[in-house]
Formats: structure tokens, C-alpha cells, sequence
């Protein structure tokens, strides 16, 4: 099925499985959601658990924590990450602290879902990951699935957690098919190793592990890829695990170059494998710039198969850190 | 000692309850106030002196399950809805036998047993909650109401907007509470609000609003009764303006020294404690002896609940990793 | 070719003008809408077919030093304020020589010769921007005002609320104009919205308000000018509803399914192209041999300008990294 | 004179400078400021230039772009950093992406000053740094100070910038005094060098450049100390010269262990300088917990002297990655 089937079938079993599970947002119920990842929940269970909501993320994603702390499970839909800008307290400043500031007395177990990430031509303002606005913020986890099966088995766990949650949604796998055992249950906090090698450890996120898988085979390399899954709380053993075994880490990202989350992979790993690195640690990453229109600018925003595979050969072959490619192509510092 | 539910239905149609207890939280601002003055009492405060009617209007009328979402200026709320004098000001003290065991401190008063939510120090943050919260009673199909409980200043701010609109739209067992204190920090409501009656903004949303004297308990419990009804008959949401003061500076030790001249004073003559205490003699509940008693024993009791809290022990440093993430996965 | 100023100039008392651009705008969308469907632009696209008089009513009262901060829903008003089609279309399709240099797409129009500030694709976005340039006119004592483009379902969002009710207390010559289009998205306002003239929310904010329809030219222009005098004098900022419908769906394929029957038929009668036609038939600055022509004109302009856009280069890869940030001081 | 007043003095030497320099905030015009930083601006500059707001930070941190645009160059005040979480889209989505969106044709000369920070007794809501809101935000640069003079001497850089300026202030510093050499400029995007050592390069950033300085004296250690005072563009030079010079780096941070702001500089430089390093390089932070109130957890919640300094003792005399204290005290994982 595709991606946004997945997202589908995950809330209608969390549906039927748990009736206190709902479902809020802005054009989800009676048009299926923009990106068409709630077709039929409104028919499914109807007007009372699944609702549009006004263009009010603040309110609803708020009420999604005072619902949760009633005992209901609230799923809501922020459409595109950025409208979180909006929202951020709600979520981060209420949400992720009502446990820790109730004592123990409420918790908030709620599923923020929003898309995220570029590639479609929306623009600067529609397509950003930005896991940097949540990552930093005990109480709340952040999960990023990469394909159909986590976004399956993921979005149950999510909203089986008795935590919020954010769930970050590439959008540009939503058409794309995969294979889904409804059966698999994936935890949060759980890597994913998606393949096995002996060179170096390829860590990513989201679409990124798509890129990275297809640059690893363009490479030849042998290589370890670990889908991170869940970016709050990562998975320090998995890495750690694969360092210690393969002595190279290349983080691959879509965010930015300063500032991204992959930081915060290669600092751990480093302080805590540094003896047993060969190389040096090294991330490959989008450019500081605002995620730019054109389709020929777009296409070279996020790390693409031929630089990853590059950077992974020079890494591997040469022990050496590659310069960004707009560095090495002379169009920017 | 009695729980906090205790204390709460200690209140049912017990007039002279009442005024004991705005007693109480009247000596207790006071005594917060000196204590913090001393250096005994860290970060902040924000008293809740003139709103005492406000207070108990609200606890007497709600139920126990019922819920609200509050702010910092919280000792009141707290107090009224229930949790103990020790329990509040432990909290304060940053004590493991504070309500939210000494991580929470003055802003953050909290206890699920009497419906009070987390109080937020964000000004906005708690109306998409107590949204959120009747979202949930709808649903369940309970006759609960949740109050979202804010200041006249907090009306400017974009989450009021946006609660006010959801819970219209959807016709929640919501009502929410302007606590008109005349003030927002340091400035008068007038200088940052182009209208005078902050209830008319619920015109904006077809919702039912009111304006209410919140200096007078009985004038507030019977608005708020209507409100109630009305959400729990299923007919939505209520705007209600309660016409207070703030007879203390904004926070820590502001002075207020920007009041008009003669503000104050006018005000004092609608002091809640004095209302009160003019209507339950005029009903021959009370006269100046017992008045002097009961004042007596309010400090009295915020007396012993400082010196416990005072001699309490602190959090532990596990206190400060526990209750960060829930166990993760729900049960059954 | 004509710069962006002069052809914002152009439509100067001319009425004709107004009703050639409004054909242009209409065209254009046309076309957009069968490239967006050939695949020929990518992304998104949001058609603003059935507001052009709203469009062509705020050109032509404002001045070219006046600003507006508009939405994703921008061609019309980038077309309208001045901009070309050639760059309006060389935008959408990415192009080097679109007005924001192929950077910012369909929803990011920009043009500071004529005062359109980049169009914002956050719901609420670009109302406090409006706010704060009028604050700069206030300041800087000009005559000028700006003004906050939004939709309809806009007006739930917070930004609209505390927008409203800062340029309201600081009286600053701003006008915010909702593009009433009946839609938000694939919603129909009065899902969204629980009252139904939606101007009505200035009384928050003491604010001046009115309706207008947005389907006929003369009455935006006469409304505007109002409040652009009433800005312009000092006098701060005023709400106006302008009604229109959007003939098109929300944006890229939306067909528009859930419109209720006779809907669309309804509107149609007062599509503001022959409103316009109808009244400048009236004037007898029309006949039927004129609008043919006017129309194939239109067709031709539009069609130039997506040829040349077609064949106009892609921005280079240092375009992507230019524009980031400005030279780090400023002068003198 | 003290850090709040170094903060007056930088506004009022702009204000005067450049009459385009306006200021407004809640309670910032007549209250001259919740913090005492804006202590006679009102009466010097009057209330056309300094205003109070209401309490609408979306409003009023968007008003600024607008004003921005128009050739005002506005200063405004969030009282506390957590605050932005009502309004981050104003700065990160409007007023950071204004320049590109505009093909150049707008910038956004704004500067929002935020107080941060814990140790006060504010609690969780209003004692966070939250770097992360905003550090991956092309567009926008980010300050921080950490003394009286880099207060006043960034400030006005920060003002003087045409771009928009995130200009954090440490809430615990505002009553601590320092000299201020009022002619002393510096340069946003440059690290200060605070003292020059042989043997560990300590980054820091804000209050947590104190504590460090304080750590390295009872450690007796030998380090250069380099303040970042800018974290967005940072000094990457600096901080690679000093890393190559001393062979090794500690971060000393107030954020969270997960996803704080020292990653970044750990990640770059160990990809930078890898062979230069002779141990593993790590960072010292305040654990994933919400801000306490309790004044005894507070006191532990950000990295304390003695902590620092022992690390830096291992760290040298051992090359050995200390744990975090909440570990090696068994008090949490
Ligand atoms: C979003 C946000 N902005 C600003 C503040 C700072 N602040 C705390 S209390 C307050 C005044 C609130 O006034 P009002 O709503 O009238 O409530 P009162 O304090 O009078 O009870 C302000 C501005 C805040 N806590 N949150
Ligand atoms: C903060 C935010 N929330 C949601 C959206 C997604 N969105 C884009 S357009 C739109 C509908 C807006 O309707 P309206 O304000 O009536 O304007 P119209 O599109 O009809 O011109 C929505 C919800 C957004 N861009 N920003
Ligand atoms: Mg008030
Ligand atoms: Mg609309």
C-alpha cells in the first residue's frame, strides 16, 4: 500500500482497537485530509470522533492536551510542519510539561501528525523538517517514519503511547507504495537496521534513509544503515553498536548544516566511540539556505544519491571528510 | 488532615465556609507576600488579593470533577477548589509536600482530585486546554464542565481568539472566565484594550457573555450557575467578566505605584472579605466578635502550614527525573 | 516593456484598464490551471478566479508607495498591482526572471516597486506584518497606508485577533481586507465560523467595519477609499468584508465537489467580469465587438508571456544561495 | 555597571545614533521593563519610539518585520525567551525567509531581545534557553551574551545589523556588574577568546561562560575558553584554531543533553580536526528534565563548578569521557 495508506490503516486500527481514540484537524473529515491520509475515518467512525477544525492550531492543538488529560487519545493533523510555528506552545510549552508539572496526576497521550520536508515544489514556507523546533524538549517524543511499514507500525505506536508524540510525515513518501505487515509492531525509542556492513555506519531519518540506501548500492560500499526511527529518544545502543563495529559514522540529513539534528548523533557517537573511529564522523546535509522554489534549485537541496554515494566512497576509501558539495562546486562558503 | 475533595465539599451550602475561607487566602497572600519579601520565598509570586469572591464563587458552584485551567496567579484557585494551605504553600517553598511535590512552585498549582489542571505561567495557555478538556466530557458524553480561567489582559492574546471560536463551533461544555482585575502587569487594562466590556468579544463567536460583580460570591455563583446549566444541558460555551481588582502589585515585589490616585481606595470599599462580611451580618451569620475569632484562625492556620512547610524536606534529586514521560504504553 | 509602476499607473482612471486587467487575471488563471494540470508548473497553485474586481478595486485606490501584505492566493493581486504575467508566470514556473526570481513559486509574489510585500503562505502571516508597516507610516509621519489581504477562514486564526487589536489601540493607518470567497480550503465558512457576517469582529476591537461587494469594482473602491481616508487622516484602521466566491476549487486539482448544488450557478451571475462588462456596457465603453476583442487581447498577452517564460532560464545555483542575509551593517 | 543597564546604555546609544531605532514590548515603555532593561527610554526617546504592547507577541514580533521593511529599525522584547513559543512564526517563517522571498529587495533589520535562562526560580515555563526554537533558521542570526560588556558591545552590533537578530540575554546575569568600555565594538559571527590555555579548548556559551571560567580555575587546568557569543553564523575558525592548538574540547551548555546547541560544535570541529584531537571530545549539560522550581534541583539542573571542573580534570589528566553527573550519582539513566 502507499505511505499515506499506512497512515490511514494505522489510525483506522487504533480506531476500531480503542474508541477513545480521535481524530482533529483542519480539512481531515468530510474531505479526507489534503494529502488524502484519512480517506473513509470520517465514514468509518463518524462526525463526534473525527472533525475539521477552523485554521486555529493553537486552540486545537491545545485541546488536544486538555482532551488527552481527560482520558480520551486525540490524534490531530497539523497540516504542513510550519504551522507549528503558530502552535509551538501548546504542544511543547503545555503538552510536553503537564506530567512533570501535575506530579505524576495527567498525562497527555496525544499524536501530533504533520508533514514535513522538501521536494514538491511548495516553497520556503512549506517545506522544512524542522525537528529542531521539538527535538530539545523532554516530555515529548519525536518520531520520523521512512516508509510504509514504519508509518504503519509507528503511528500505532505513537498513539498507543502514553506520551504526546510528535509524528513527522515526509511528505514526499506519501504516493510511494510499499509492502505493510499490519502485524509488525515497531517500539519508539527502537532503531532501525536496515541493512548490514562492515566500512561505516550511515545514520538518517525519514526520506534521507531512501537517498541514503540507493547511494550506499551506487557506492558499493558495505555499510551498516540505520533508519533512526524515532529522533526523541534516539537510539544511542544502535548507533554506538554499529560504530564500534564499522569505525565510520556518516549522518545523512535533510536539515540544515547548522543547526540540523544529525549534531546531535555524531557528538554523542564521537564522545562515546571515539577510540574505536577509524575516520572521522562526518554529516551530510542540506545547505543553510531557505528551502528554495524552482525545481532545479529544489533538486539539489537535499543531499542526492550521486553526493551521498560520493561522500561515502571518499569516507570509506580515503578516510577523508568531504566538503559540501557547494564548497566543492564554488557556489557558496 | 483533610484531603483536598474534603475541603471542597466542606464548602457545599456553607456560607460561613466561604468567608473562612477567603479569610484564609487573604492571610495567605499576605503572609506569601512577607515571606517572600524575607527571601524565604524564590522566583515569583503573583497574589490573587481582591479576587477571593472570585475565587469561591467558582469552587462553590463547580463540582469536584468538574475542572479549570488556571494561571500563575493561582494560590487562590488553589485554595478555594480545595488543596490545603500546607499544600499550596509547600509548593511555594519548592517543598517534596508541595501539590506538585516542589517542581511546580507558585505559578504551577495543581491536583487532580478537585479538578485543578496544571496552572500555566503562559499567558493563553490553559483556554485551548479547558477546551480540550470539555472536548473530552462532549465526547464521553458527561455532564462535566471545564472553566478556563484568565486575566482581562490575557483577552489580547491570539489563543483567547481561537479557543473562544472552537468552542463555539462545536458547542463545548466550556465556559470561560475573565478575572477583570483592571490590570495586566503594570498597565492598565484601558491602555492596551480598545473597548471597556472584554465580555462583548464573544459577539465575535455568537456565544453567550456576561459581565459580573466579582467582588460579590453570590452575585458570581449565580452567573455562573447559568453558565453551567447551560453547558451541561448541552447548549455551549459562556463568556463571563468578573469585575475584580487587583489589590496587590502584578508580582514579586511591585509596588503598583502606578495606579491613579484614588483608585485604590474606591476599590476597597468593594473589598470581597468586606462584602462578604456585610452580608452575612446583615443575615445574622456573623458579628464583629466572630469575625475577629475567624480572622484569628485564619492566621492561625497559615501560620501552622508555614511553619510545616518550612520544616518539610526538599525534593529529591530523583524527584527531578521522575514523572518526565509516563510509562509508554497504555494499559490493556 | 512596461515596468511594474507603470502599468500599476496605467490603470489610473482608466476604467477600460481596470476591466483589461481583470480579463488578463481571469486568463491567466485559465492557463495557470492547465499548466498546473499538464504538469508544466509543479507545486501548488491557488486561483483567485471570481475575485478580480476585489483585485482591481484595491489597485486602483491605493497608491504605488501604499503596501500590501497578501497570501498565497496572489496572482490576482501581483497582476492587478502591477507586476507582468511574464513575471507573474516566469515565478510560478521557477523561472530567473520571475519576481521573486523563481525562489519563491505560486505562493510568493513580490514586487517592492509597487508595494506588494513577499505574500505570505502561513495562514495569519501576513497580518501583523501589515500592522507593523503601518506603524513604520505612522512613525515616519506619511501619508501611506498598508494593507492585510487575508481569506475568510483567516479570521480564526490568532494572528487576526491580535492584529486587529494592536493597529486598533495604536491607531495605525492599516486596513485589514477579508477576501470573503465563502471558502476555506474545502470548508465552507459557516462550518468554521459560527457567525455569519464576519466583519462584525472589529467591535473587539472599537474598530470601524463594513461590507462591500467584492464582485463589483465601484462599490470596493468607494468602501476602500473610505478607509484608506479615514487611515490616511489618522484616524487608524477599519475592517472590511469584501464578498466574492471562489469559482475555483481551493488550490492544484480541488474540484470543488463539495459545494452544495446551485452554489456555483448562484455566484455566477454576479462573476465579476460581467458585472464589470455589464456596468461599462452601461457607460457605453463597451459593446459586444469590444469585449471580443479585449478578450482575444487578453488570451495573446497571457500566452506571450507563458512562451517567453517557458524559454526564460533557470535561476543558477548561486541564486540559491543568495538573498540569505543582507550585507551585515547597514550604511552610514 | 550591571548587564541590564549595559543593555539601556547599548539602547540608548542607538536610539540616539539612529532615530529609524524604535522599541516596544509588554510593559517594556512606562515600567521601563519587567528586568529594569529599559530604564529611561521612555522618558529620553518618548512614547512614539518606546511602546508598551499588549499581550500579543504574534502581533507584535510580526509588526516589527512589517516595520522593519519599511526602514524602521525595530528592537523588541519577549520577556521571557518562552514566549516566542506564540509567536516563532512571526520571526523563523515571515521575518527570517523576508530577504529571500523578496529576492533581496526587503530586509528586516530587527532585533528580538528574549531573557533566558535558569537559576531563578521561575520554573519550567519561563527558565529554558531553547536555542533550538531557532538555531537551524537561515535568515536569522542568533546572539547571546555572557557579561556587561558583550551585552552592550553585541547589542549594538546586533541592532546595527541589517538582518534579522535573535538576541538572547541571560536572565541570571541581568543584576551581575562588569566594566563596559562603551567604544569597544564586536563583531557578531566572531568567538571571544577569554583566556588562552595549552591543554583542553572549553566552548561555552551565555551565563554557562561563567561557570566554565570558574571550573577551569579550580581545575587548575590549562584551557583556552572561548566564548561563542554569536551561535548562528559561529565562529568556526576560532573554535578549529583553538581545537588544533589543544587537542581536545569540552562544550559547556545550559540546554538539554538531547538536542542542545553543543552538539554542533562537537560535530563540526571532531569532522574538522579529527586527527588533531588526542581524546574524545563531549559536552557538559543540564539533564532531560523540565526546569525544576525547587531551588536545591535548580541549583543541580544546570552544569554546576564543581561538576565542570572535574570533568575537565579527567578530561585532561585521563582522556576519559566523564558521565553525566545524574549517572554517575544513580540517580537516573
Ligand atoms: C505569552 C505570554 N506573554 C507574556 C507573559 C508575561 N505576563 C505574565 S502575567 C502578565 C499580565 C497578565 O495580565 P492579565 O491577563 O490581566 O492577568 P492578571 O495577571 O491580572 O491575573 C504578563 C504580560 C506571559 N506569561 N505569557
Ligand atoms: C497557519 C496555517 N494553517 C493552515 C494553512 C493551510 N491553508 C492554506 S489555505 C487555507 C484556507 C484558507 O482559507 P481562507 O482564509 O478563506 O483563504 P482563501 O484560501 O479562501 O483565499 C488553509 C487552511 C496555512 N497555510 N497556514
Ligand atoms: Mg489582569
Ligand atoms: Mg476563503
Amino acid at each position: 500500500m502507499r505511505f499515506r495508506q499506512a497512515i490511514v490503516a494505522a489510525m483506522t486500527d487504533e480506531m476500531k482497537a480503542d474508541e477513545s481514540v480521535i481524530f482533529f484537524g483542519e480539512d481531515v473529515a468530510a474531505a479526507e485530509g489534503p494529502f488524502k491520509t484519512s480517506e473513509g475515518l470520517l465514514d468509518t467512525f463518524g462526525p463526534i470522533r473525527v472533525r475539521d477544525t477552523p485554521i486555529s492550531e493553537m486552540a486545537f492543538t491545545g485541546a488536544a492536551v486538555g482532551a488527552a488529560m481527560m482520558g480520551m487519545r486525540p490524534v490531530i493533523e497539523i497540516m504542513f510542519m510550519e504551522f507549528l510555528g503558530v502552535a509551538l506552545d501548546a504542544l511543547v510549552t503545555e503538552g510536553a510539561k503537564m506530567h512533570y508539572l501535575s506530579h505524576g496526576e495527567y498525562s497527555v497521550p496525544m499524536v501530533v501528525r504533520a508533514s514535513c520536508g522538501s521536494g514538491l515544489g511548495f516553497g520556503s514556507q512549506h517545506s522544512q523538517t524542522l525537528e529542531n523546533w521539538v527535538a530539545a524538549t523532554p516530555g515529548l517524543k519525536v518520531v520520523q517514519p521512512s516508509d510504509a511499514q514504519s508509518a504503519y507500525s509507528l503511528l500505532r505506536a505513537s498513539i498507543q503511547d502514553n506520551n504526546p508524540v510528535m509524528f513527522l510525515e515526509p511528505r514526499i513518501l506519501y504516493a510511494e507504495r510499499g509492502e505493510v505487515d499490519t502485524s509488525l509492531k515497531m517500539e519508539i525509542g527502537k532503531a532501525r537496521l536496515l541493512q548490514e556492513g562492515s566500512d561505516v555506519t550511515i545514520v538518517s531519518l525519514g526520506n534521507m534513509v531512501n537517498i541514503a540506501r540507493d547511494a550506499i548500492k551506487e557506492s558499493g560500499i558495505s555499510a551498516d544503515l540505520i533508519d533512526l526511527a524515532t529522533l526523541v529518544p534516539w537510539d544511542r545502543e544502535a548507533v554506538l553498536k554499529s560504530v564500534k563495529k564499522t569505525a565510520r559514522l556518516i549522518v545523512v540529513e535533510e536539515s540544515p548544516w547548522s543547526g540540523g539534528w544529525g549534531s546531535e548523533i555524531i557528538s554523542y557517537a564521537t564522545s562515546h566511540a571515539f577510540s574505536a573511529l577509524k575516520s572521522a564522523p562526518f554529516r551530510i546535509t542540506a545547505p543553510d539556505v531557505p528551502v528554495p522554489y524552482s525545481g532545479v534549485l529544489e533538486a539539489r537541496y537535499i543531499p542526492t544519491v550521486p553526493n551521498v554515494a560520493s561522500a561515502i566512497k571518499q569516507a570509506v576509501s580515503a578516510n577523508e571528510v568531504p566538503q559540501p558539495w557547494w564548497i566543492t562546486e564554488g557556489v557558496s562558503k | 488532615m483533610s484531603t483536598s475533595l474534603e475541603r471542597r465539599t466542606a464548602l457545599k451550602d456553607n456560607e460561613l465556609a466561604w468567608y473562612e475561607r477567603m479569610l484564609e487566602i487573604r492571610e495567605f497572600e499576605r503572609r506569601t507576600n512577607e515571606l517572600f519579601a524575607a527571601g524565604e520565598i524564590r522566583g515569583t509570586t503573583h497574589l490573587c488579593v481582591g479576587e477571593e469572591a472570585l475565587n469561591l464563587g467558582l469552587a462553590t458552584v463547580l463540582n469536584p470533577d468538574d475542572v479549570i485551567a488556571a494561571t500563575y496567579r493561582s494560590h487562590g484557585i488553589a485554595l478555594a477548589f480545595g488543596i490545603s494551605t500546607h499544600s499550596v504553600m509547600a509548593e511555594i517553598m519548592g517543598k517534596s509536600t508541595g501539590c506538585a511535590g516542589g517542581i511546580g512552585g507558585s505559578m504551577h498549582m495543581c491536583d487532580s482530585s478537585v479538578g485543578v489542571l496544571p496552572t500555566s505561567a503562559i499567558i493563553g495557555g490553559g483556554m485551548p486546554v479547558a477546551t480540550g478538556a470539555a472536548l473530552a466530557f462532549q465526547i464521553q458524553k458527561k455532564k462535566n464542565v471545564a472553566i478556563a480561567y484568565f486575566g482581562d489582559a490575557a483577552t489580547n492574546i491570539g489563543a483567547f481568539h481561537e479557543s473562544m471560536n472552537l468552542a463555539a463551533i462545536w458547542k463545548l461544555p466550556v465556559i470561560f472566565v475573565i478575572n477583570n482585575n483592571v490590570y495586566g502587569e503594570y498597565t492598565r487594562i484601558d491602555l492596551s484594550t480598545p473597548i471597556e466590556d472584554l465580555h462583548i468579544r464573544a459577539e465575535s463567536y455568537a456565544m453567550p457573555h456576561t459581565q459580573v460583580d466579582g467582588m460579590d460570591v453570590y452575585a458570581v455563583q449565580k452567573t455562573m450557575q447559568e453558565a453551567i446549566d447551560r453547558a451541561r444541558r448541552g447548549d455551549g460555551p459562556t463568556l463571563v467578566e468578573a469585575k475584580t481588582y487587583r489589590f496587590s502589585g502584578h508580582s514579586r515585589a511591585d509596588q503598583a505605584l502606578y495606579r491613579p490616585e484614588g483608585e485604590l481606595e474606591h476599590w476597597s470599599k468593594r473589598d470581597p472579605i468586606l462584602v462578604t462580611e456585610q452580608a452575612l451580618t446583615k443575615k445574622g451569620l456573623l458579628d464583629d466578635a466572630k469575625i475577629a475569632q475567624l480572622k484569628e484562625a485564619a492566621v492561625a492556620t497559615v501560620e501552622a502550614a508555614i511553619v510545616q512547610a518550612k520544616s518539610d524536606p526538599e525534593p529529591t534529586l530523583k524527584d527531578m527525573f521522575s514523572n518526565i514521560y509516563t510509562s509508554a504504553k497504555k494499559v490493556g
